[in-house]
């Protein structure tokens, strides 16, 4: 992984606050549990129906019955509840969840999210990501700022159909920090090394610029 | 990561409680019901309750001092045979009573704690229970549509808990507590024994810690736990 | 209890088939269990959170934290189990019943059961009444055939608030078994004593009477 | 009294379901998913199954034997981006598939095991999930009928039962198992450790024995069971 995309998610990973329920989604939210301290106070939640989320297992010390929602053979610690998926997302989608992690394939201004389903190539079906992005206390989105072609994934309106509908609070890129406010995106941190202006030319959407100094990741 | 400790003491944690609040009671008759949560409820004075609770309990136990106090407005039960108070102020209109099936109060509290906004069912489309409740066709078939319970606070009665709020229950003191800590904004669970985290095998747990705001450990039980000598 | 009483629950008793899962309401019902052998295959439920009731206990044997619908100290069987009240209910409606037991007040011959308000007097709430008198696959009640003031409880149409229209299957009673027909109420045994006129006159519909000689229990 | 025992033998079993059944799958990946019973349905030859499912499992598991052999006709499910041979069939058309999001399909199949018409949702009312689902306002906001689903037969998997039906599942492999469990007319569970009565506590049952028909003790666990090395 590269530097900038570590320290995206060394920053988001400073978003969790003490006492929080949180979701982390498959891919690279998964890796924000490497930057949280071994006593920090927090309560992982995989929707396959596990509170509690303890350290990843090589397969040799894997426990065929435990994994997390994306395969990984996880592990539990002192205080962990097994229960079922109706419980699971019952958690999620009654305002027990406070915060979820996600990937995407677009997010828009208005805070719509598209990150399951583009049509005629990828169409394996939703999971839990639609009631994550829909009921999630706080939404926040860990992605490449462009993709692998440099298409922005910031964008003025989603292409690709939508997970949920205005519901991204914050995005974390390996270029910036930008929040989802009433009036469009709003930059709040830049990658080290980065101009503002990187930033702008690789986002699909007027970007509204903090006064002063802007924070480096 | 290590899991946050919810232990509070029943004083803060039944303080955050405002007049006018609707809370959840489980228990079904004598066992399950959260009894020193009711006791600090009816110390501190809150009014205008509107309470959701399978039953009133028993005259002198439980609900019936929140009804002798004149605390409660509305009450959304399914029996209330066993609490001569509770039907008189019924009848003299002092209390607002609204009746449920049963299990569809259950399933009505379950909806809220779900985050669904109702449930469909044919339960008692023959009956008085139906009137003013609005109709669906499922499959050629007439439903009714129960709209989902959620509470301001909800106080249940577990025999164990962890610090973290995990849960366990014991045998029919389990009835409408599980739903109930599920159901609403603040969660406050009364356990006669509070253990350290992992003291509550996880996959024994009846309601996850994720649900339940605050933990009060229970001291010696009051009488009102007691066998009930009719 | 009276001769007839105590025969008509005896009587009851062996509806129940091996393997059956069965309710039994408070009161009168409630009595049934004491005509069950030891070894006689079968689970009973209470609907607030048991299957598999052992027997009633005396308070000084009593758990505190075990009891049954009508709130008398039961115990458990081996393989007995505890739940909560939604699936206590889900076992009920979704047909896992195999029979139920129950009061009245009133039965119409049309088999509508009025047994939970009696307007002006008696409005308790309907507790679980509703869902095992619309659900369970078998719906018995136990009854007398008339009220204290010797009015029939058998009747053309019910006067007081249904708990379910038409869910009644066999009524049983001191003075008759009776069958809820398409073509209404068909007697099909007699208490020991009673001539067939004194069952059709405390009966407060037609009765239809068997061809040849009427069972005695 | 005594509780009947329901033990069964695996062919008699699973001969009981016909070809066009509806059937129900436990599982979310390997944990939990009933492969020996699946085998046992791909050894019958039941033909045009209904298959409910969270996922369809990876290539050479479980589902994937069905697909592999045309007898599955529907999938009702939440995501196969592990399976490429199930996207195939259905880019293919030869499967007909149904997404549901992964919650609300628990709740669909719970709804159905609590004799429930439908549920009311409004998770994925601004996706193309919401395409010709009736809505109704609940509150005045909109919401969608999810319908109740139940099936023909439902086979789940535990860790251990008792012989009369009454199961506990392990850690993540309890996932739908026991709203499956509780959704069919003929409900099969296979148990790692069959138990005489009174082998699994009162407290501790995830599923109550009288939502469940028979139950199939499992001999040496097949490779399918355990740790997929990717």
């Amino acid at each position: 992984m590269s530097g900038a995309k570590e320290r995206m998610v060394a920053r988001a990973a400073r978003e969790i606050r003490p006492g929080m329920v949180v979701n982390l989604g498959i891919g690279l939210p998964t890796r924000v549990v490497n930057h949280l301290a071994a006593d920090f106070p927090v309560c992982l939640h995989t929707e396959n129906g596990l509170s509690g989320i303890g350290p990843t297992l090589p397969a040799e010390q894997a426990d065929r019955n435990l994994i997390d929602a994306g395969g990984a053979y996880v592990s539990t610690v002192p205080g962990s509840a097994f229960f079922d998926s109706a419980a699971s997302f019952a958690l999620v989608r009654s305002g027990r969840l406070d915060m979820t992690m996600l990937g995407a394939f677009e997010v828009a201004q208005n805070g719509d999210l598209a990150n399951w389903k583009i049509p005629g190539r990828f169409s394996p079906g939703a999971g839990g990501g639609i009631e994550l992005a829909q009921k999630a206390r706080r939404v926040l989105v860990l992605s490449t700022h462009t993709d692998r072609q440099g298409k922005p994934k910031l964008v003025e309106r989603c292409s690709l159909p939508l997970t949920a509908a205005g519901c991204v609070d914050r995005i974390f890129t390996d270029m910036a920090v930008i929040d989802v406010t009433p009036e469009g995106f709003a930059l709040r941190e830049i990658a080290d090394g980065l101009a503002v202006d990187d930033v702008i030319k690789a986002t699909g959407a007027p970007l509204i610029l903090p006064e002063g100094e802007i924070p480096v990741f | 990561m290590r899991l946050p400790d919810k232990t509070t003491s029943m004083e803060e944690a039944v303080s955050q409680i405002e007049s006018g609040a609707t809370v959840m009671l489980g228990g079904f008759g004598v066992p399950g019901t959260p009894f020193a949560l009711i006791r600090e409820l009816l110390r501190q004075g809150q009014r205008d309750l509107t309470i959701i609770k399978n039953d009133a309990n028993e005259t002198g136990l439980g609900v019936d001092h929140l009804l002798a106090e004149g605390r409660v407005k509305r009450l959304i039960t399914t029996h209330i045979g066993l609490n001569p108070r509770a039907i008189q102020m019924m009848n003299d209109g002092e209390i607002e009573v609204e009746f449920c099936a049963q299990g569809i109060l259950a399933e009505r509290v379950r909806a809220g704690g779900a985050g669904l906004q109702a449930i469909v069912t044919d339960i008692g489309l023959d009956t008085e229970l139906a009137r003013g409740k609005a109709t669906v066709d499922i499959d050629g078939k007439p439903a009714m549509i129960e709209t989902a319970l959620r509470a301001d606070a909800a106080f249940v009665h577990a025999a164990k808990a962890d610090v973290f709020g995990n849960l366990g229950y014991c045998a029919t003191a389990r009835n409408f507590n599980p739903m109930m800590a599920m159901a609403a904004d603040l969660v406050i669970a009364e356990a006669e024994t509070v253990l350290p985290l992992g003291g509550v095998a996880p996959d024994e747990v009846h309601t996850p810690g994720p649900f339940v705001d605050h933990v009060v450990e229970l001291g010696e039980l009051s009488e009102e736990y007691d066998i009930v000598r009719r």
